[in-house]
């Protein structure tokens, strides 16, 4: 699998690479449009350098297949979407700058992005003051639709919660009662333990123990050491990104994935293609997964996005680029016009249709909070499994079961007068 | 507690080991070529890179040897064409900003050329186990890190006491003047030492690999903790970053146990105390580039 | 415009009249420009909130200039300063107070007190030693404000404060991109003519004399480390009040300007504009800025340019743009 | 009373005995030479005297006072000035900037971050002093660095003098320099000597220098005192011939 991955992974980065050298710096529409139509601009934000880097560049892949798509079949009110991305580096600071950058000079009509939260709280704040739309695409923080909601920001992926509440109760019965967490030292982190221990409080379960860990820990065998002592039943594991990947390879090489049953909340396919066979394993919550039996447009989705990307896969985060640049098409053209308002009012309420969704249920961006109620899809991962086929969906759980209600997320929502 | 604490203690010394490693490369560029070379991070990601291409044709050991003499190479060729330039210019600044931004640069390169998405660096089944399920922390990898370590500080100390390149490279640590009036190529000599920093970092850097998974940022993670551990260990002393090395790792494990979220702040602390108390760290020499 | 400092304060004596003019036109140029720059920079494609970076950056990188191209000491630790005058004008306006000054004034008293405590310990050693010390001290800051997540905020970084509204007299002036321009501007003048004060007295004076040669002083009884120090700590103090302002132009603070790699930028700044020149820092982060951002929008790859623009400016501009165009013109 | 004494001082690097065994007086007003052959020990002997290192034996005094452990600035406090082998000046400096710093550092101002316009002229003032003094009055306002060697050293010395010596070491005062400016810089000695009363140590290798200028002249040899005395005792001594004067014919 090494091999073959490393292969067209080079191919095509290379080229992407080159062309965005080039296409960059003659950034035209496509060229099928009158040039009297004037593009509808949508401003993405997203990490094309730094740790996120990998996400971020799945994220951009799934909204410049719907930019082609849409484009393809007649644009947005009969106007050209043209997308416009800026790396946003995963630094807020620099997030910023560029959605200035993109405010200022481009003109952009929305904006959207990205994929860690601490950009995503500082974008939507942005966008805040600009009275601009913020679609956010990947940030998990439950307080960017919860008690930092604002009226002009949605979001597309999930909030912390509803990534633990898909897959607790599979792993309660499965596994057991005595839990130990191994968290991120920060607000995800946080959110997600605090969301668990409730859960296992309420089903009567025991807390063996937890470790808060620093982000950018390198080396998990303290921790590692910690928990062999406590001796758990199930070992939650609730680390971001590269973290996650590390200490899943430590937990591999100390046999611990033997002994205890390791679980957790969010796992990425970014994630699982970074481990080695070995270390392939667990009980985790995907929140889009590229095979589900049964569902309506999928294949069609999968095709068309392999021979775009050279063979690659869409993971979830290429389907939160795509549905995000979806959702603000159909948002527009339920309230036809531009002006934020009307399309944020277009936008609540607005239920993804089939061939966006990708799923077998239908998820609506909340008018109370803005959050989409996207399914999640708890499951394990697969034995010896090779890329692309990592991941088996238990259950495909509707969003709305799962996420708080708006009010219980804290979000009070308030409008401009 | 108390076995915890030992095992912690143990634990930590393992991964001071790989700090220790880390720095024996930076110390020795820093040492004869008066570089603080910032890109070293950047040659580690680059040479787990090259070994990632590699395994599959030459294997994991074949990878371990050839993937660092590329990055050695690819050091021979940056040291001669461009850090060469600065060494007449007193000012330490423009070798640190050159490097600097060769670490931009190649990690950019990193990332255009093998992807975004993290690689998985297979390492051979038999070390990656533990040796016993009581000390399950004792897999054989760390166990062959501590070894790579140790012998690699060991050869490194043999080359300079004994050979005659290692006795030049000695003595143009401690005086450059002399040793070039003696007829010594200078500039050989800086290009050879600079090859195996290199080099050393390439080693720490797959080792690191199979730990850490490959990404192209991961040489921003490893470089500071090797900074720490010369300063704490003493600018000019091979032996000082070693025991630097492992006083931050003994360190940063205890205090795991205790306090997590202090694990990266406590190598700073004691990096501090150490230079209210004793400037010039363990084993260093006073005023040696000053 | 601006000249060599060496070769600017040797004038005074006997050439006062020619060169005070030249430099006195140099400044009023320099000033048009800069207060104008809400009138011409859209029409050249700029947008006012970039023009208060490059200041901002600019302030930052002439306070470590001082320490680094005058007084000869090279920290690579100077974002912690930044980073702490920018949390503490978040955290004050978060939590205590919506005085636009009062925040300003307590973010720069905090950077500048953390290095006025920590210069004496980075000053025990020189070269390499005090680079290294400084970059780790720098580090502890980062970790400091990654971890301490009830105060900071943590990795997410610290939001919810905004730009309280202008105090001014009998009324309140909201804060809009050109108002913040000019709050930019007015600081970047101030710390630049109490810099230009330093450096032409005794102190400016003893500064420079310890970057070309501090065994020379030491002989002559001046003891060296209290000066750098001193150095350290006035650059401290203009790098974090450039930090609170960066603050209040982005409504935000994040764990990235403690970093070492914003060090690194302030370094090239100073050093591309050229560190021997007092408005070299100027004109570095006018390049800087303007070709970052310029360059990220266009490709991908612009890592490779920016460590491009380390290397081409280390290798072929030691004295930076500025100190390139006057030996140019001066030979 | 001797302006300066050294009882049986002594200094040693490692299993290196670099000096043993010195006494000597220097007489306020005195001009000494310090001669001896290359590795005799002459720099360290100076570096002891101005507190570069500590002697590890005897111990030296200083107007009175004992001065064995003290460091280069509690001896600059004191009166004791020194220039080194190699010339430190403020290279890319003026000549101006460079007697200014020294100028200001003697008057103490160095801490001031802003000076007044009287202030300024007599700093000015004493600088145009120095320089007329160093005789460099035509050469000041360019760049050090671009001076010849021997204006260098002219420079060096007119910063040491800012600080009013009482005891002023030079190392090798005319070491590399042409025929003319070796005479600008012996009559420079003379006359401080003579002028402004300054007494000097020298180390000098040109012995028609040391025995033109020179009250007295200590001959060193491998770290050791070899003899003492004015010109002519040491001209006639037999074992600074053979071992000194043997070396440099």
């Amino acid at each position: 699998m090494t091999n073959q991955s490393a292969l067209i992974d080079r191919r095509s980065i290379l080229k992407a690479g080159a062309a965005a050298g080039i296409a960059g710096l003659l950034a035209t529409p496509e060229p099928t449009w009158a040039a009297s139509e004037k593009p509808i601009k949508i401003g993405m934000v997203d990490p094309i350098t730094s740790i996120f880097a990998a996400m971020g560049h799945s994220e951009i892949k799934g909204a410049k297949f719907a930019e082609e798509e849409i484009n393809k079949k007649g644009g947005i009110m009969s106007r050209p979407l043209q997308l416009i991305v800026e790396d946003g580096a995963g630094n807020p600071g620099t997030s910023i700058d560029k959605a200035k950058r993109l405010v200022a000079r481009e003109k952009i009509d929305f904006l959207m992005g990205t994929v860690n939260s601490a950009s995503s709280l500082a974008l939507s704040q942005f966008a805040n003051q600009h009275n601009m739309l913020f679609l956010c695409t990947g940030g998990h923080v439950d307080a960017l639709t919860g008690t930092n909601c604002n009226w002009n920001t949605f979001r597309t992926c999930s909030t912390t919660w509803m990534l633990t509440a898909g897959d607790f109760e599979t792993l309660f019965d499965k596994f057991g009662k005595s839990w130990y967490f191994i968290t991120t030292d920060y607000a995800f982190g946080h959110a997600e333990q605090a969301d668990y221990e409730k859960q296992l409080k309420r089903h009567g379960g025991t807390m063996a123990g937890s470790a808060l860990a620093p982000v950018g820990t390198t080396d998990f065998s303290s921790y590692l050491i910690e928990v062999k002592a406590k001796k758990p039943k199930v070992l939650c594991l609730l680390l971001a990104g590269d973290d996650q990947v590390n200490c899943m390879k430590q937990i591999a090489q100390f046999g611990i994935d033997k002994e205890i049953a390791v679980a957790g909340a969010l796992i990425e396919l970014e994630q699982l293609q970074a481990l080695p066979e070995n270390a392939r394993y667990g009980w985790w919550t995907a929140e889009w997964y590229w095979k589900q039996p049964n569902t309506p447009h999928l294949a069609d989705f999968v095709k068309a996005y392999r021979a775009k990307y050279k063979g690659e896969y869409p993971s979830a985060r290429s389907w939160f680029g795509y549905a995000s640049t979806y959702a603000i098409k159909l948002a527009v053209e339920r309230a036809k016009s531009l002006e934020t308002m009307k399309v944020v009012r277009g936008m609540e309420g607005l239920v993804l249709p089939p061939e966006v969704a990708l799923q077998p249920n239908a998820p609506m961006y909340r008018a109370a909070d803005h959050q989409l109620m996207l399914s999640m899809f708890p499951g394990h991962v697969l034995k010896g499994a090779q890329y692309p086929d990592l991941f088996d969906v238990s259950s495909i759980i509707p969003g709305e079961k799962l996420a708080l209600s708006p009010a219980a997320a804290g979000c009070k929502m308030t409008y401009p007068s | 507690m108390g076995l915890l604490l030992l095992f912690n203690a143990f634990n930590g010394l393992i991964q001071g080991a790989f700090y220790a490693l880390m720095a024996l490369g930076l110390a020795l560029i820093l040492g004869l070529n008066n570089t603080i070379n910032f890109a070293q991070g950047a040659f580690m990601a680059l040479a787990a890179y090259f070994a990632f291409t590699l395994t599959p044709y030459v294997g994991f050991w074949g990878g371990l040897i050839i993937a660092p003499l590329l990055a050695g190479a690819l050091g021979l060729a940056i040291e001669t064409s461009l850090i060469r330039r600065l060494y007449n210019r007193k000012d330490p600044i423009y070798t640190l900003l050159l490097t600097f931004g060769l670490a931009f640069i190649m990690q950019d390169m990193i990332r255009t050329i093998w992807g975004a998405q993290g690689k998985p660096l297979e390492i051979p089944q038999f070390l990656n186990q533990p040796l016993s399920s009581t000390y399950f922390f004792l897999t054989g990898y760390r166990l062959f890190v501590v070894g790579v370590a140790l012998v690699g500080t060991a050869a490194l100390f043999g080359v300079l006491r004994f050979t005659r390149i290692g006795i030049r490279i000695r003595a143009g640590n401690s005086d450059l003047e002399t040793i070039s009036a003696l007829g010594v190529n200078i500039y050989l000599l800086r290009s050879a030492n600079f090859v195996i920093g290199i080099v050393f970092a390439g080693v720490a850097g797959i080792l690191a690999a199979g730990q850490l998974g490959l990404n192209p940022n991961m040489g921003d993670a490893l470089i500071m903790p090797a900074f720490v551990a010369i300063v704490v260990g003493g600018v000019g002393s091979l032996v000082g970053s070693l025991l630097g090395g492992l006083i931050i790792g003994l360190a940063s494990g205890i205090t795991t146990a205790f306090y997590p979220a202090a694990s990266e702040v406590v190598i700073y602390i004691i990096m501090g105390v150490m230079l209210v108390v004793r400037p010039r760290g363990l084993m260093g020499q006073e005023g040696l580039f000053e | 415009m601006s000249t060599d400092l060496a070769t600017e304060t040797a004038r005074t004596a006997p050439q006062a009249r020619t060169g005070m003019s030249r430099r006195t036109i140099g400044n009023v140029v320099l000033g048009v420009v800069l207060l104008t720059v809400p009138l011409w920079l859209p029409l050249v494609g700029g947008y006012t909130d970039l023009a208060s970076r490059v200041l901002i950056y600019a302030l930052a990188a002439m306070g470590l200039n001082l320490l680094l191209g005058f007084t000869g000491g090279l920290s690579f630790g100077h974002a912690a300063y930044f980073g702490l005058g920018a949390y503490g004008v978040g955290l004050m306006l978060k939590y205590e107070t919506h005085s636009l000054f009062l925040a300003l004034g307590v973010g720069t008293l905090v950077g500048g007190l953390a290095a006025t405590l920590l210069g004496p310990i980075a000053v025990r050693r020189r070269g390499i030693y005090f680079s290294m010390i400084t970059i780790a001290i720098g580090q502890m800051f980062y970790f400091i404000a990654i971890r301490w997540n009830t105060l900071t905020g943590g990795y997410d970084g610290l939001s919810g404060f905004a730009r309280p509204k202008f105090a001014g007299p009998g009324h309140l002036l909201s804060m809009g991109p050109t108002g913040m321009y000019y709050l930019v501007l007015a600081a970047f003048a101030i710390a630049a003519l109490l810099l230009w004060i330093v450096l032409n007295a005794p102190l400016g004076h003893a500064f420079v004399a310890i970057r070309e040669n501090h065994k020379r002083l030491t002989f002559l009884g001046v003891s060296t480390q209290r000066y750098i120090a001193i150095s350290f700590a006035i650059s401290g103090f203009i790098a974090a009040l450039a930090g609170g302002l960066n603050a209040l132009l982005d409504g935000f603070a994040s764990p990235n300007l403690l970093n070492y790699s914003m060090s690194g930028d302030f370094l090239i700044i100073a050093v591309l504009g050229g560190m021997r020149n007092f408005y070299g820092p100027l004109a570095g982060a006018v390049i800087f800025v303007l070709v970052r951002d310029y360059v990220s929008s266009v490709t991908d790859n612009w890592m490779s340019v920016i460590g491009l623009v380390f290397v081409v400016s280390v290798i072929f501009f030691p004295m930076g743009v500025l100190g390139f165009f006057n030996r140019k013109s001066g030979s | 009373m001797s302006l300066l004494v050294l009882n049986d001082v002594g200094r040693r690097f490692g299993a290196l005995q670099a000096l043993s065994g010195i006494s000597l007086s220097v007489e306020a007003g005195e001009l000494r030479a310090i001669i001896g052959p290359n590795g005799a020990g002459k720099t360290t002997l100076f570096n002891l005297i101005s507190g570069y290192f500590p002697p590890t034996d005897g111990s030296i005094v200083f107007g009175g006072e004992p001065i064995t452990a003290g460091t280069p600035t509690a001896l600059v406090k004191r009166g004791i000035i020194r220039t080194f082998q190699i010339t430190e000046i403020f290279l890319s400096l003026t000549v101006r900037e460079n007697l200014r710093v020294a100028v200001e550092t003697a008057m103490g101002l160095n801490l001031r971050p802003w000076i007044s316009a009287a202030v300024r002229t007599v700093v000015m003032n004493q600088v145009e002093n120095l320089a007329e003094i160093v005789r460099i009055t035509a050469k000041l306002d360019r760049v050090a660095g671009e001076l010849s060697h021997g204006d260098q050293r002219v420079v060096e010395i007119g910063i040491v003098l800012a600080k009013s010596p009482k005891l002023l070491l030079l190392d090798e005062p005319t070491a590399g320099m042409g025929d003319e400016e070796t005479h600008h810089m012996t009559d420079l000695i003379r006359r401080l000597n003579k002028d402004q009363g300054i007494t000097m140590l020298f180390v000098e290798h040109d012995m028609a220098i040391v025995f033109g200028i020179a009250d007295r002249i200590t001959v060193l040899d491998n770290g050791r005192m070899l003899a003492e005395g004015n010109a002519t005792e040491i001209a006639a001594n037999p074992r600074v011939q053979a071992a000194y004067l043997g070396h440099a014919a």
